[in-house]
């Protein structure tokens, strides 16, 4: 077998490794261990994905795509399902994400984390985490992906709820489980519906066969992957459960709920992309609702007052970005996006993450500012990752997400119009819920709590070298990291991942610089009137109603409650009342009465005489003996 | 493969190898004696004839003459049928082992052991183990707490040791992959004689023989000072002759099960002259007599609890151990 | 002249096995009637070797008589006189109704049996010289009735651990070495 | 197959289970009912193998066999039962134990 596949298995279980021995270690190691037995792993899995990504690279254009089974996991008749991953250049990119990333952040969770009573059951949870997602991305079949997809959903369940004594992570982490069940179940009545109609989950055999099928059929199968991907990315309707994911430790918040598993779901829309695209409704339907989220997701953002809220808003309204680009086929950007998304995004979260170790937990931007003093490197830090949000060039949002507008401005026609205009209203409101955001964190005079926490903590620094290092690393990824793909100039990594799926629109030069140029205006724009509403001490946001919908975000969870939860709730009373009591509850205490009573009379017969019992089976036996011979 | 064999040459046969078996105890009684005599610094019997070669004899008729007493309470004819029923099933379990190749004399052929059968091992455990009924039998039938005591021990140790007996000769079983006793030993003059792949079955096989035997260090049914002399306390004369016989034909016999399992049967070393084999078969098995006499002047009495946990705790599970392990190889292998 | 010798056999076989079964129901005392038993199966294990069932007969001796019954005597002579129960006895009534359900099984059989008597039961199928073997009834035990095998297994492991625990009393722990033999 | 043919063995099983039947509805001693009890399983065991015989079918001896290890685990048990009854100083009287009665 070739070595890239070597780097590719060695980067799967390497963070399996690490999660069966911190778990099997238990006590026996000390909590710092156990978080380097987590970093070490992740980091071994980086070494992989790169070793991977370089013999890849090495190989020739179109023979870049190796499938590596271990064994053969499931078969039945002619079904057979191996153990198998596939090494293509979209899945190496992931995989350096997931893991760089992953390792980075686990890295800085040493520091957060130290502590924390329960230091080796968070790092034995983030390696699973990372397993899972690396199964993900690397899954060679439909159904590896569905395993890698409820595992993450698992470990994300587990992390949110990691502070279990806290009654609204839990609540968290319930809601966070059974949205993303719901998605897990369309995804796999979808892969039913696949193995039903066409035999198969291997990829290539599916995607040749798509074609084969009715229409009905493909855009079912499509739908069901759109819910799955809807449900873990957090895109409308199934969005409520990531604000609440918030709950969780931040650094999970920046590695499963910003960079890597949300992503989960661009991840499915491009690699499963010959079915959507045979079901174009859907693949559309998956556009218009990245547009919707983004604009809906983009405009709660502005009221909200929890810093990571905030942040997790953000990254809802960005993945919206992503959706929209894969939905018109502009695979490379959305994956660009993803892969910049996740440098920025995690840098957001891990600077916010020090800003609340600093402040003891404090989370509430009301109660911050003026921090710019005391954080110094952070502020910069923070400073670089909310302009690469808001895409001023030459950061690294910039170049992606002025790449996917350019390519909805391509696209055409009504619908491609439609969200070139949406996406360009994401941009303005980018610009204004980001930098609301900067302005009440660092800037003005700093708040009483944060008095507070000067005092208490009077010479602390910004954190451990362990937090410092993964947010500097950050920065400067998220201030290069778009130099990737220049439009006009050079794009080695659209190239890079067309390679796996190839794109519907190609924009032209012309159209991404004038899109730039609308984008960044837009996004400036949306900077001045940020810096207006702080100076002037009031909020963007200034008409009550509209306050008022925006901050009870739109009012879905309230929807959610009145069609689903009520009536439910309704009916499960009305059935224990006039159903459950007076016909089951009373026919089984009849039923229970009748036995005791007949039980009774019949103990009577039971004298525990061995003698009788023996003499009444032998006549018993003689009585069938004749009947049977009788009846014969 | 096996060849007719007339009646009444497997009836002269059962009688030679009878009355030579008889020989053979007689004299092991005497060489015991001698050899614990020298072992412990004395002579041991050297009065009747040369040598006191003429010693089994002299007991023969002494105990022939003896009255034939018996308590008043016993019940008869268990008493009587105990020591005979011992003496019959020792005596019977050395038909079926093999001592030669079988010979052509005159024309009319004899075969290497009195009866050749397929499960001849199961036969021998069989038989053995209503060997135990002799003891139990004649123990209870006395009606003394000596010997039903000492009946109740052996009993119990008589079952206990059985099952690491049976469980330590599995390994042979599968590595020959037959019962029968003639076919094993064929099975070894192919390959290597099994004392070597199943030393550690070969050690149980002893141990355990050694307990089934009653013989020190495991002699706790006789042990003399806490129980007289065990089950056979209320017997004299020839009844505790036979008694006495029973036990020492059960050492021979196992010793020679031994040697047919283990060491290669009458096969000797190098090439081996058909009439010769038989002298080999007894060579090998005066070796193994002589190490349990050996045994007996060297190691302590055990003590009861001592017994049983031993033969549970550490005989039952190595050659259940022993088992397992040889059938995987042979399946691996 | 062999098939007389085997009619004999099969008489005396018969005659001891019916004779001892008589001598295990009817005796007063525990002792005899477990001797009894075995002279039983002694019988029954010729009457299997005239069957071909060699590799049973052998087993039967070893495990019945051999382990089973030396089990058997021990308690007997372990309990002594406590062993001693009354005959029979309680209502009359009982003691009828024994006899009545026993005959009316015995004479049941019987007639069933003899109408089948002409049927299938005169000729006995033709056999090999492995049947009966332990080769043989090894590989159906690990073929066709692997299951059985197993639950037998179970049922066996069971007793064991139950043996353990009926010996092992809280009054008096040094007594129960003797019943590990279970 | 010379000598009896298997309807003889089956009577003689017949009569062997008819007796330990008897033995189990009469006998007071639960030493005696069970090795009465043993008869019977035999006599089952008898017909078994002489069917196995008739149909020249191993089957019936595999069952045997089973039966056989039962019947030891049964004996042990029941053994063990009986000595329980014993130390405890309770009666060895079957009609006396009924301790099980409804």
């Amino acid at each position: 077998m070739n070595a890239a596949v070597t780097g590719a298995w060695v980067c799967l279980l390497a963070p399996l490794a690490g999660a069966l021995a911190i778990t099997l270690a238990g006590e026996r190691i000390s909590r710092r261990t156990a978080g380097w037995i987590s970093t070490l792993t992740t980091f071994v899995a980086f070494a992989g994905a790169l070793d991977a990504f370089i013999r890849l690279w090495a190989r020739n254009h179109g023979d870049r795509e190796v499938l590596s089974t271990a064994y053969t996991w499931l078969a039945a008749g002619d079904f057979e399902v191996g153990f198998q991953i596939l090494v293509d250049p979209l899945s190496t990119v992931m995989m350096l994400v997931v893991s760089g990333v992953g390792g980075l952040i686990v890295w800085y969770s040493m520091g957060y984390m130290a502590g924390d009573d329960e230091e080796r059951r968070y790092f034995a949870y983030m390696s699973l985490f990372v397993f899972s997602m690396l199964l993900l991305v690397e899954a060679g079949n439909f159904l590896l992906l569905l395993v890698g997809w409820g595992l993450v959903g698992l470990a994300s369940y587990l992390l949110i709820g990691f502070w279990h004594e806290r009654a609204e992570a839990v609540a968290a982490a319930k809601k966070a489980f059974v949205v993303n069940a719901f998605g897990d179940a369309t995804f796999a009545l979808a892969l039913v519906l696949l193995v039903w109609e066409t035999g198969t989950l291997e990829y290539p055999s599916v995607f040749e066969r798509v074609d084969g099928l009715s229409s009905t059929i493909v855009t079912l199968v499509a739908l069901g992957l759109l819910g799955g991907a809807v449900a873990k990315s957090a895109q409308i309707p199934l969005h409520t459960w990531l604000p609440d994911a918030m709950e969780g430790p931040t650094p999970v918040s920046a590695l499963i709920h910003a960079a890597t598993m949300v992503t989960a779901g661009v991840y499915l829309l491009v690699r499963t992309s010959p079915v959507f695209e045979a079901a174009v409704e859907i693949q559309h339907l998956a556009a218009i609702l990245g547009a919707v989220t983004l604009v809906a997701a983009g405009l709660i953002a502005l009221v909200q007052w929890d810093i990571k809220r905030v942040i997790a808003y953000s990254t809802m309204s960005q993945i919206g970005y992503m959706f929209l680009a894969a939905g018109i086929g502009a695979y490379g950007y959305a994956i660009f996006h993803l892969m910049t998304h996740a440098f920025f995004k995690a840098l957001l979260f891990m600077s916010a993450g020090v800003v609340i170790h600093h402040l003891h937990g404090e989370q509430d931007i009301r109660r911050m500012g003026g921090l710019r003093a005391v954080l110094p490197r952070t502020h910069v830090a923070f400073g670089v990752g909310t302009l690469a949000l808001v895409g001023i060039p030459p950061l690294a949002g910039f170049w992606s997400k002025d790449g996917i507008i350019a390519s909805a401005l391509a696209t055409g026609g009504v619908l491609g119009w439609s969200l070139y205009l949406a996406a360009l209203v994401g941009a303005l409101l980018t610009g204004m819920y980001a930098l609301r955001l900067y302005f009440a964190v660092w800037q003005g005079p700093p708040r009483e709590t944060e008095d507070e926490a000067h005092t208490h903590a009077s010479g602390q620094s910004e954190g451990p070298l362990s937090m410092l290092v993964p947010v500097g690393v950050l920065t400067c990824l998220s201030t290069i990291g778009g130099l990737l793909v220049v439009p006009g100039l050079w794009k080695p990594f659209e190239h890079w991942v067309e390679e796996s799926a190839e794109a519907l629109v190609h924009p032209t030069v012309a159209q991404d610089y004038a899109t730039s140029v609308v984008a960044v205006a837009l996004g400036l724009v949306g900077v001045w009137l940020a810096r207006r509403a702080f100076e002037h001490g009031r909020q963007l946001v200034t008409d009550p109603t509209a306050w008022r919908i925006l901050e009870r975000k739109l009012y879905v969870d309230e929807l959610y409650d009145a069609v689903f939860y009520r009536p439910a709730a309704a009916l499960a009373v009305t059935l224990r009342q006039d159903v459950e009591g007076p016909v089951v509850e009373r026919s089984l205490d009849e039923i229970g009465a009748g036995t005791l009573h007949a039980g009774g009379e019949l103990s009577r017969a039971q004298s525990g005489l061995l003698r009788t019992y023996a003499i009444t089976v032998a006549f018993a036996v003689s009585v069938l003996v004749v009947v049977f011979v009788a009846v014969r | 493969m096996t060849q007719r064999v007339d009646w009444w040459v497997s009836l002269l046969q059962a009688f030679v190898v009878i009355n030579i078996v008889m020989g053979g105890f007689a004299y092991l009684t005497l060489a015991e004696r001698k050899v614990m005599g020298r072992m412990q610094l004395r002579y041991g019997p050297n009065r009747v004839g040369p040598y006191g070669l003429l010693q089994p004899i002299a007991d023969l008729v002494k105990l022939l003459h003896k009255e034939s007493f018996r308590p008043a309470a016993a019940i008869d004819w268990l008493y009587l049928l105990g020591p005979f029923l011992a003496a019959f099933t020792a005596l019977a379990t050395f038909s079926v082992i093999p001592f030669g190749p079988g010979w052509e004399i005159a024309g009319v052929y004899v075969p290497g052991q009195v009866a050749d059968l397929d499960i001849a091992l199961i036969l021998i455990f069989a038989i053995g183990s209503i060997g135990a009924y002799g003891f139990i039998v004649g123990g209870w039938a006395s009606d003394s707490k000596y010997a039903l005591l000492g009946a109740m021990r052996t009993c119990a140790q008589l079952v206990s040791y059985e099952v690491a007996l049976a469980l330590s000769v599995l390994g042979v079983v599968i590595m020959a992959g037959s019962l029968s006793l003639t076919e094993i030993v064929a099975a070894q003059a192919d390959s290597t004689w099994y004392v070597l792949p199943q030393i550690v079955g070969f050690l149980v096989f002893l141990l355990a023989g050694t307990a089934e035997t009653s013989r020190a260090p495991f002699d706790l049914p006789e042990a003399e000072q806490e129980l007289v002399a065990g089950y056979h306390t209320e017997y004299g004369g020839m009844r505790f002759g036979l008694y006495s016989m029973a036990e020492y034909i059960n050492l021979i016999t196992l010793s020679g099960l031994c040697v047919t399992l283990f060491l290669g049967g009458w096969h000797g070393i190098g090439f081996t002259p058909d009439w010769l084999a038989p002298a080999w078969f007894v060579a090998k098995v005066a070796v193994l007599l002589y190490v349990f006499i050996w045994m007996r002047t060297t190691l302590p009495r055990l003590r009861y609890d001592q017994l049983m946990r031993f033969g549970w705790k550490v005989l039952l599970p190595v050659a259940t151990l022993n088992a397992v392990v040889t059938a995987i190889l042979v399946v691996a292998l | 002249m062999g098939d007389v010798l085997v009619w004999l056999i099969w008489f005396l076989a018969a005659g001891g096995l019916l004779a001892s079964g008589a001598a295990v129901v009817s005796v007063s005392n525990p002792f005899y009637s477990a001797l009894a038993l075995i002279a039983n199966l002694a019988s029954l294990a010729v009457l299997y070797l005239l069957l071909s069932a060699e590799f049973l007969a052998a087993a039967q001796v070893l495990v019945y008589a051999g382990s089973v019954m030396v089990m058997f005597l021990f308690v007997v002579a372990y309990l002594g006189g406590r062993a001693d129960a009354p005959w029979a006895g309680g209502p009359p009534l009982l003691r009828t109704a024994a006899l009545v359900a026993a005959i009316a099984l015995l004479v049941e059989v019987v007639v069933v049996l003899g109408l089948a008597w002409g049927d299938n039961l005169s000729d006995p199928a033709e056999i090999s010289a492995a049947f009966g073997s332990p080769g043989a009834i090894g590989e159906l035990f690990l073929t066709d009735h692997l299951l059985a095998f197993e639950i037998t297994s179970i049922v066996l492991l069971v007793a064991a651990v139950g043996g353990v625990i009926l010996g092992t009393t809280p009054r008096r722990r040094g007594e129960n070495e003797h019943r590990r033999e279970a | 197959m010379s000598g009896p043919g298997v309807g003889w063995y089956l009577i003689l099983s017949a009569v062997v289970f008819g007796t330990g039947a008897l033995g189990v509805m009469l006998r007071r001693s639960p030493l005696i009912v069970l090795l009465s009890l043993e008869l019977m399983l035999n006599a089952a065991n008898l017909a078994l193998i002489a069917f196995a015989r008739q149909q020249g079918d191993l089957d019936g001896q595999v069952f045997a066999l089973a039966v056989m290890a039962v019947a030891a685990a049964e004996v042990a048990i029941g053994l063990g039962l009986i000595v329980a009854l014993a130390r405890r100083d309770l009666p060895l009287d079957v009609d006396q134990a009924s301790a099980l009665k409804g």
